[in-house]
This record gives structure tokens, C-alpha cells and sequence, in this order.
């Protein structure tokens, strides 16, 4: 975990949803694999009381999808401005890297409300070691344009339109049983309710659902993101106690104790 | 060096008037590698409670216009694990260590205390009360911990309750007050639409909690802790000012950990205030002697 | 009709929930070229005192992270001259009156009290309770009013105090609760490097005083207002959401307004809260019963 | 008084202190005259809690310094970033246009501690009347650039060093006798404790100090600034309170009850 100073480069409008900025970055932060992720506060910072804007208050988190040249590129909302040339601090890196099966073939990743933001990183990496990739977009996430993305990737979108069907998407039960590992992120509104119903519906869709299988990538507004708050304590049903920023963003849906 | 607590056996003095609050730094792993530990006065550790407990339910950290609400409930594995867990580590660090321990009931207190009596990583017991807790039970809950250990009990009052219990806590024995915890609130969680209660942190809480500590220092002779919304060095300075001898830094650690750092250092100038009469030009920090003990040895100021 | 005071003679019913805060508006005569009055539910004037007060001294206002400090004192004509300066402003305005009498002594409360209950233009009393108050202190303040008019006689609580001296309050005959009076605090004003104390303002305000509200209107029998922090319409809806009837508005107004008349206008809408296990986007604020009332018809949501 | 948008047209450096900007006002706000100012938020406007920024929190009073063709100009610190095109918010007009004497021939404006900004709308006015004007620059008020004022302004400078002494400057007996009126402005940090101080300096300059002579042109940090808090009430020692946002900017200080 390293305190960073990093240089907007490069702004880049992707789509309505989304913009990549191209990050220079210390070289720490470079490292960065599928699962992690950086905090970042875009204020200057000032010792004086009454010069730093504290709006936002907290560090925000932000998820990087690819890398180029030493470059990190992350994903942000349209509609915030950034120059480049901007100095930002970024601390990282925040989490563990994705723990992706040794024998992987097919690789499923849901987004359900949310962008897929925090799971893109996987597809350079995943389609670098020939494993095919699908990315299944539901509820508001198929407003998400996927122009952008390597055309090996294969989109499917649920239908948008109200919640109780948005958990469906074409060729769900084919899908589902032929991947190898899913990962998925949901809105940010109710994640344990959310990836319950997650967990619910593959439990409808397949025979079993096998561990190390299904996960959950969680991305809760963190405080301190380092493991010192506890903010982002959840109970697994045997290892007790998990950090998300620590020992996260992805757990087993499975071994979790959503109470 | 700073005395924090009242003097006695086992008094606690520290190189440093600054640390962070209990639930900032965790356990002393966390932010190891950001933050030069060396320059802080002790460690507070994060809340334990004798028996474990699990993790708040919901939305646990909600965004505010300068400010946040953050509800975690107690999520800890227990004193004996996280005495297991970190007493080498504790052992190695280059401070004091004070163990936050939350007031759940006097019995757990009481058995806690004598766990921690014996356990030679822990320089410090701090004690953190409920919200709306009556005089009485707060005056039980410290004379639960005092009994059971010779170490200072340091005692964490509540911001809605402080000038309410003050004086039964110090009756009760307590080594220190620091005023004080984080007022609890509610905001709107705009993700989820719901309204979520927990603790505040923010830049407004600083002027809330200044007042209770320059008034509770009027009439209050054990030393005094100063708390909540210190976001810069001034902010500290501020609670020294008002009667404080020693500063607990919470959220800013968490958007500039440096900045604990930065506060740490600057607290070793001195803080003076004008004179009445002259003008702002005509004075400045660094120079004349600090206000805190001329408030506490003259009349109250207003 | 919104009723805001305990069923009885002279019960007084606003069109709308929203007000803002005495201090806010003067005594009727600033912002009605800015702010159309007829939306709001009532005018509270700016605090009066029996005999006449002058302005406190210093700096007045100082300028925090997203809030501020003011220290005013109590500057006001004294009631006679205020009645004499605004009646007949008064009696024009589409708007019921209420006049914020600060509780001074009993003996100036009773000579007010039975002056506005002669006076027309006034519709209601808000007695203003010094911070600090004690339980019977307060009771005595309410009663030395309510003795000697038959108006409402409404009480804004010191935020810090609320909870120990709501109940003295309503036994003494209060017709509604104003919860609460903006949270005392210590700034450092930047210019004079001086600490002022005064009131805080300022969006992080909101939490605080929300919890006080919801936690008050449990265990509360009589009309609650909140007051605190607000700054959109949202917040204001918050307050309802927490059990309130109505709500009043401050800082906001000084910097923006409309903001006031905007939030008057919002809140004709209603406002729901989800349902447990409900998901956020099947549930939508328009929709369903308002939950104050079932709130504080149910039990204690945790 | 009126809650207008105003566009950011034009931003002039004008020296190491200060900077003008050219504002397209609601006619309302171009009828302003010496003594008047505007109360100005320059964040957007927004309902939505979370939304707007309040840093800072309360309206800044920016003060005119001069019209061109009814776009108002006014003198802000450097330092703060303007955009020409922005749109901000600007409440006004706030207080009293200065109460010139009908006879004036010779005024007096005096800076201590204080860029003169507040009192530069005179000049344009005055010299228009054909009144000469001397400008008085003592404390950290001879910091101030002048080079951009008309040349028949004449320009005295105190000089700067040790508080006590700043309160002199060069012909002060001469330049205190010659005036029919004298504006002052102090710094903010304790208007009451320096316009005493200014007060006493011309009770030694004169042998009589006249009502209708010295006027403080206060600027405190204002909460309302439309009579309505009662933040910037003073005591006067014959009429009673006054509201400085409403009733001034300037009061005789001859008038003043400073206890
Ligand atoms: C020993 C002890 C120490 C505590 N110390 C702290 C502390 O230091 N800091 C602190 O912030 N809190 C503290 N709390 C209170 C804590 O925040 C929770 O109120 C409490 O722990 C309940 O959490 P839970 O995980 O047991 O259950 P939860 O799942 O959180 O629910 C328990 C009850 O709380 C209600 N509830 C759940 N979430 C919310 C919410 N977000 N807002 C409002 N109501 C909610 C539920 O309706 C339910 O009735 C402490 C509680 C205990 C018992
Ligand atoms: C009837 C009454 C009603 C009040 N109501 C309110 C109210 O509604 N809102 C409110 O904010 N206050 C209120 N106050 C308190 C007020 O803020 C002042 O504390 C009080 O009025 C003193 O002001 P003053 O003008 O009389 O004297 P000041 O000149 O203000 O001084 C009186 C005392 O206060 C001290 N003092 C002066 N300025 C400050 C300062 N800025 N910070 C700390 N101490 C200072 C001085 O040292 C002196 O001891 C009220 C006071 C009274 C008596
Ligand atoms: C035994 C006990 C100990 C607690 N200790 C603390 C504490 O040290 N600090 C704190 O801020 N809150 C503490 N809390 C939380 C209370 O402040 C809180 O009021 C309580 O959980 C009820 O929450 P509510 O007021 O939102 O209903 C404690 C609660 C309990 C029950
Ligand atoms: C009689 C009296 C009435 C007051 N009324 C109010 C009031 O209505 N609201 C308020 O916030 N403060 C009020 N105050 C101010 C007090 O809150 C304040 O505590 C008191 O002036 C002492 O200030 P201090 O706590 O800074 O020493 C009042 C003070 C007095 C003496
Ligand atoms: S966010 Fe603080 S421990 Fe994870
Ligand atoms: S600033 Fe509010 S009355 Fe003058």
C-alpha cells in the first residue's frame, strides 16, 4: 500500500456511461492485476484549514480496466470533469488480485445495475491466456455501449425493463453451466440483496453450484480502505471475519453469511 | 514528554500530543507502511469487546456534503483473539499501546480489565461508553475497569452526553477523558434510499466538540483529550488551546493519512492566542506563553 | 392543513410544512422581493427579548469547512418596539405569525406572554431555551408562558439538551416541539486568529439533528418540527421521513433563497420509505403511505 | 434587491493583488453606485443534496470597482480562478450609496491593512464631479499596485513595517486638514479594534473631528446580507442598531458606540 501522487494524461469519452483516463502512475501501482483497485482523491491537499474542498469527502474508488505502457487506464462516470495534466493522489493498491482457476476455458462476468467497470480488467488478461470471455449486462446495465471492448468478447443483454425480470438474459442456463468461474458486480444500492438473488438464481440454473465458482465482486463506499476501519467487515460462514478492501473485492458467494 | 493521564503509578507520558482514535489505525497493521508510527504519541486501538462481534448489518459508509456517516456496529474477534493476534506486534511498536475497550457491561468490563492487567503489550486501558448511558452506569462501568487493573483507565466520553457524565466518570477513577466519540447521526444513504445511523465525521464536527472541551476544561482537573473533526494542524492546535494536552485524529487519516503525520509534527510549536487589545499583526504563533494552562488556572473567560 | 400544535383552542394549522428558522428571515421585512412568503407554512420572526438587547461583540461570523460559526448575541429592540415596528406588517402578511420570544426569566416570559396574548398580528409563541437548561428551568420557562396566553406556546430545544429536557418541556404544557436550535460551537475565524463562539451552520448539522428528531418522536406525544442542517428538498423530506411534522428551514436560505420556497413547493409531495427487503428501484418516493405515522404508530425501528 | 445569474465576461490581472472582472448584470445590479456591493455564490446551483459545492459555504461580497457600457466590473484576489462564460449568482444591490457632501472639493480615501478595493467605485464618480481625490495606502495596503487608477488619483504611501508605525504616511496633518470627507477601509480581521485606531489618529490630526468627515466603510463577513440576521448590527451612540449590510457600508465613525 503506497501513498501516490499520479498525472491525468489522457481523457478519453468511451461511451455515455463511461470515460478511461490514462493514468502516469508510481511504478507500484502499475503492478496492478484484475481484482484491484486504487483510492483516489482528486482535491489538492492542503494542511491550511478551509482550503481543501472536501466535496467529495472521502477517497473515492477507482478501477482500473487495462494497462498501456506502465500507463494504468481506469473507468469513470461521463459528467466529471478532468484536465489532463491533473495531479491527483492515488493510494494503492487496494485488494487481492482475482484468484481465476488454474484449468480456465470459459469465463463469465454479470454486471446487474451497475457497469461492468470493475470486472474489465480481467478481459486483457483473460483473453491474453486464450480463455473466451462472456459479458452478460442486466437491469440498467445494458444501457452500458460495449464498443470499445476486444470483439472476442461475446455481450449478452438482458432484457432492461422491471427488476424482477432483469435477472434474465439469453441462453442463461447454457451460459451458466458452461462457464468455468463467474464473477459479478451489482449495484452498489443493496449488494448483499443483490448477490443473494444472484446466488438464488445460478442455484435454479445449475444442478450445484460448485465452490470456487461464482463470486461476488463487492465494492461497498469505503472509508479507509487499507483494513484499519472495518467499514467493510463481512461474515463468512466458516473463516469468520473478511476485510473487502483487504482480503476483496471478490468472495466465493458461496461461503458467504449473508445472515 | 506529555502527561495524558492523571498522575500515579503507571501514569502515562507520551513523546508526541497525537494520535489517532480508536477505530483510525485498526490494530497497528494497517497504514504500517504509510505512516511513520515513530512520530505519534501512542496507539488506540480499534474497539474490543470481551466477547466477539459480528459486523453491522446494511449500508455500513454514507457520503455527506462534507462529511460522512459511517455505522460498523462492533465488528471484533474478541479479546483474547486480538490479544493472540497482535501482542507480538504491539510489543515491537515504537509507542505506547491503549486498548479501546467498549463499555458493554460491567461484568465483561470487570473481566477484561483483569485479562489486560497482566498482559505487559497494553500501556493503557481507554474505555468507550454508549451514547445516552446515565451518570450511574457510567460511573459502574469505570469503577468496573479501575478495580481490575492499575493501569490508567482513559475513558472516551459521548458528544451528546459529555458534560452529563464528566464528573462521574472522574469520580469514578478515570485516568483521562477524551471528548469525545464521534456524535452519532443519521443521513441518507443516496444509493439505497435509506436512512442510516451511525457515527459523523466531518470538518463541522470540530467546532461541536471544541466547545465541549473548552468548557469541560473549566472545570475538569484530570487531563483532557481533545476529538473530533481535526482535519489540519490548526484544528489540532485549537484543542490545546481550549484546555486539551494531548489530540485524537480520526477521518482525515483515511482521505490524507500523511496528514496525521504532518499534525504530529507541528504539534511540538507552541499555540498562543492574542492578547485582548491587540491586533492580529501584532502577534503570532510560536511566540508567548500557551493559553491552555493560563485557562485553566484563571477565570472562565466568558 | 398541516396541524403543528397539540389539538386545542387556538391550534394552529399551516398550508405548508416548510418554514424557515427565527433568525432566518428578520421580522418579515427582508427577502419579500427575493422569496414568496405565500408558499411558506408560517413566519418565525428573529429572536425578542422583553427589554431591549445590544449586539454581542467581536467577529460575528466566521467561515468554516461547508458551514460557519455566527455569534450574534441577542440584538433586538426588546418586544414592545418590535410589536410596534411590525404589527401591521404583520397583519398583511398571508401567513400566520410566530414570534420567538427567547426564555430569558420567568418574569420576562410571563410580561411577554401576556403581552402578544392582546397582540392579533401574533399567532403563536416559539420560546427560545438557553443551552445548558436544566429540566426544571425549562418547565419553568414553558409555564410562565403558557400560564398567561392561550396562543400555542411552541419550544425550539437546544439540540444539545433535547433529549434531557424534552419531556419537562411537554409536561409544562408545550404545543410543539421545535427540535432543534442549531448546535453551539468554537471556530477559529481566520482573519482574527481568534476562537469565536457561537451557533453552528451547516450541511453536517442534518445528522445530528435527524437522529434527535427520530429518536425523540417515539417516545414524543405532541407535534415535532425539525430544524437542522437542511439544505435541498430531500433533507427536509428526511425529517418528515424521521417522524416531523414540519420542518424549518435555515442557513440555506442566506445563500440561496429560493431554496427555501423551492423546498415549500417540494414538500407537497409525499414521502415513502422502502420496504424492508425491497430493492431500491422497486420502490420510488410519490408512492405509498408517508411512514412518520406509521412510525410512530408501530414499535421502535430498532 | 434581486437573486440574478450574472456571466463572467471578461478577467483582467491588473497587478500582483488583484484581478477584474467584467460581469454581464440584470440592469437591476448595473444601477450600482459608490458604497454598493454584490453578495456572489460562484458554485452551481443545485437541489439535489450532495450536489452543490459549499466550499465555501456562505455568499462572498464582491465589491464594483467601475462600469463599462453596464457590464459591472469588480475587484477579486488573484489566486481564485475565474472562467470567462461562467455563470454565477449575484444578489444585490446590497447597502447605501455613499453620502458625498454637495460641497466637496477634496476627498480622502484611506487603505489600512487592505486592498482600497472597496472604496475605488468613488474614484470614477468623484473625479467625473471634478473632486480630487487622494488615495492612502498604509500596512500592507502600500502592497497595492496603482498603476492601473487615473493619474490625477494621487497615490500616498505609508511605509510598510511595524503595525504602530503603519498608521502614518507623508503630509498626514496637510492631507487630514485638506479633506471635506474621508473614506477609510481596515482590515477584516478587527474592523472595530483599527477604525477606533483611525478615529484616534484623526483626533491627533485635528483640531476637530466633524460629523460628516470619517467615514468606516465596513466589510464584515456578512451571513444574510439583506437585513434579515442581524449579523452585522452596530450600535450607534444615538440611533440605536444599525445593520451594516443594510444601512451601510459606511457610517460616520464619529457615530459609532464601540463600547
Ligand atoms: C457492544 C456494542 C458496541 C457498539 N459500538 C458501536 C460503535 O462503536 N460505533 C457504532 O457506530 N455503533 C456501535 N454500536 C451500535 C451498532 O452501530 C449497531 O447499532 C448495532 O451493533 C447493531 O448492529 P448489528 O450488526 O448487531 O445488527 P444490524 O444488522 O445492524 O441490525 C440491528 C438493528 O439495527 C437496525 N439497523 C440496522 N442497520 C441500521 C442502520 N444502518 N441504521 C439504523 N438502524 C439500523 C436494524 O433495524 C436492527 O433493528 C454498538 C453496538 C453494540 C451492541
Ligand atoms: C438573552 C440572551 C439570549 C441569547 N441568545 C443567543 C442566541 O440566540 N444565539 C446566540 O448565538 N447567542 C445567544 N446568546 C449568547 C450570545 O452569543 C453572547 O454569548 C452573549 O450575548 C454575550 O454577548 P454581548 O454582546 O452581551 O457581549 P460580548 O461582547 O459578546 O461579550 C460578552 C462575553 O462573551 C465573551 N465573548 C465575546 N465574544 C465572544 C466570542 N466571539 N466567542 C466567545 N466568547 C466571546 C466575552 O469575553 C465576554 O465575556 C444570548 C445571550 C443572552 C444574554
Ligand atoms: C453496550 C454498548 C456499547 C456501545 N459502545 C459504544 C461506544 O463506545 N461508542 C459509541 O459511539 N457507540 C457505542 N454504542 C452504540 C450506541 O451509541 C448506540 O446508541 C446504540 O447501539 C443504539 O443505537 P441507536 O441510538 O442508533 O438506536 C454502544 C452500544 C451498546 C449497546
Ligand atoms: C437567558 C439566555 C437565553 C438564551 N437563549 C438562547 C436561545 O434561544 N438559543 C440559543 O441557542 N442560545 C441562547 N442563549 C445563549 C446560550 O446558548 C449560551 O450558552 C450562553 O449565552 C452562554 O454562552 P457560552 O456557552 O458560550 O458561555 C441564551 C442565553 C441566555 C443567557
Ligand atoms: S474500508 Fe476500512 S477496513 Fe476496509
Ligand atoms: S448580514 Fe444579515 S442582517 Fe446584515
Amino acid at each position: 500500500m503506497k501513498d501516490t501522487l499520479a498525472i491525468i494524461e489522457r481523457v478519453r469519452r468511451i461511451n455515455p456511461q463511461v470515460q478511461h483516463l490514462e493514468l502516469a502512475v508510481d511504478e507500484s501501482l502499475a503492478k496492478v492485476k484484475p481484482g484491484q483497485s486504487l483510492l483516489v482523491r482528486v482535491a489538492p491537499f492542503s494542511p491550511t484549514p478551509g482550503e481543501e474542498n472536501w466535496h467529495p469527502y472521502l477517497r473515492e474508488q477507482w478501477w482500473p480496466v487495462g494497462l498501456n505502457n506502465n500507463k494504468v487506464i481506469v473507468e469513470r462516470p461521463t459528467g466529471i470533469r478532468y484536465e489532463p495534466g491533473q495531479v491527483i493522489n492515488a493510494m494503492g493498491l487496494l485488494g487481492q488480485p482475482l484468484r481465476f482457476r488454474r484449468t480456465l476455458r470459459n469465463v463469465l462476468l454479470l454486471a446487474y445495475n451497475s457497469t461492468p467497470t470493475a470486472l474489465l480488467m480481467t478481459i486483457p488478461w483473460l483473453l491474453g491466456n486464450k480463455v473466451a470471455v462472456t459479458l452478460v449486462l442486466v437491469g440498467s446495465a445494458t444501457e452500458y455501449g460495449t464498443q470499445h471492448l476486444p470483439p472476442e468478447v461475446e455481450v449478452l443483454r438482458g432484457s432492461p425493463g422491471k427488476e424482477e425480470k432483469t435477472l434474465i438474459w439469453p441462453n442463461q442456463v447454457l451460459t451458466a453451466g458452461w462457464a468455468d468461474q463467474v464473477f459479478v458486480v451489482v449495484a452498489a444500492d443493496d449488494e448483499r440483496l443483490r448477490f443473494q438473488r444472484v446466488l438464488e438464481l445460478f442455484q435454479t440454473l445449475r444442478k450445484d453450484v460448485p465452490k470456487n465458482y461464482l463470486f461476488g465482486v463487492f465494492q461497498p463506499m469505503l472509508a479507509c480502505g487499507v483494513g484499519a476501519c472495518w467499514c467493510c467487515a463481512v461474515t463468512q460462514k466458516e473463516s469468520g471475519h473478511k476485510l473487502i478492501c483487504q482480503d476483496g473485492p471478490a468472495f466465493d458467494l458461496m461461503t458467504m453469511d449473508f445472515k | 514528554m506529555i502527561d495524558i493521564t492523571r498522575p500515579g503509578k503507571n501514569m502515562l507520558s507520551l513523546n508526541s500530543p497525537v494520535m489517532a482514535a480508536s477505530g483510525v489505525l485498526g490494530f497497528g497493521d494497517a497504514y504500517r507502511d504509510i505512516i511513520n508510527f515513530e512520530v505519534l504519541g501512542a496507539l488506540v486501538t480499534n474497539p474490543v469487546t470481551y466477547e466477539p462481534y459480528s459486523p453491522a448489518g446494511g449500508m455500513r459508509v454514507v457520503h455527506l456534503d462534507a462529511g460522512c456517516v459511517v455505522h460498523t456496529g462492533m465488528p471484533n474477534p474478541g479479546l483474547s483473539k486480538v490479544l493472540a493476534k497482535y501482542r507480538d506486534l504491539w510489543t515491537m511498536l515504537p509507542l505506547p499501546v491503549i486498548l479501546h475497550l467498549v463499555g458493554t457491561t460491567p461484568e465483561h468490563v470487570r473481566k477484561s480489565a483483569s485479562r489486560v492487567e497482566v498482559e505487559d503489550a497494553v500501556n493503557a486501558l481507554e474505555l468507550g461508553l454508549n451514547d445516552d448511558i446515565t451518570p450511574e452506569e457510567a460511573h459502574q462501568l469505570v469503577r468496573a475497569a479501575v478495580e481490575r487493573t492499575e493501569k490508567p483507565v482513559m475513558v472516551r466520553l459521548p458528544l451528546q452526553d459529555a458534560y452529563a457524565i464528566a464528573d462521574a466518570v472522574v469520580e469514578a477513577g478515570a485516568a483521562t477523558l477524551v471528548v469525545a466519540a464521534p456524535p452519532r447521526g443519521t443521513g441518507r444513504d443516496k444509493f439505497s434510499g435509506q436512512l442510516v445511523t451511525g457515527r459523523v465525521y466531518g470538518p463541522l464536527v470540530l467546532p461541536i466538540a471544541l466547545r465541549v472541551v473548552e468548557r469541560l476544561a473549566q472545570r475538569i482537573n484530570i487531563p483532557l483529550i481533545g476529538a473530533g473533526g481535526i482535519h489540519a494542524p490548526q484544528d489540532a492546535r485549537d484543542y490545546i488551546e481550549a484546555g486539551a494536552v494531548a489530540v485524537q485524529v480520526d477521518a482525515v487519516t483515511w482521505i490524507h493519512p500523511k496528514m496525521l503525520e504532518i499534525i504530529a509534527r507541528d504539534l511540538s510549536g507552541l499555540v498562543v492566542t492574542r492578547e485582548v487589545g491587540a491586533l492580529p499583526d501584532e502577534w503570532y504563533p510560536g511566540i508567548g506563553e500557551t493559553t491552555s494552562k493560563m485557562k485553566r488556572e484563571g477565570p472562565p473567560p466568558e
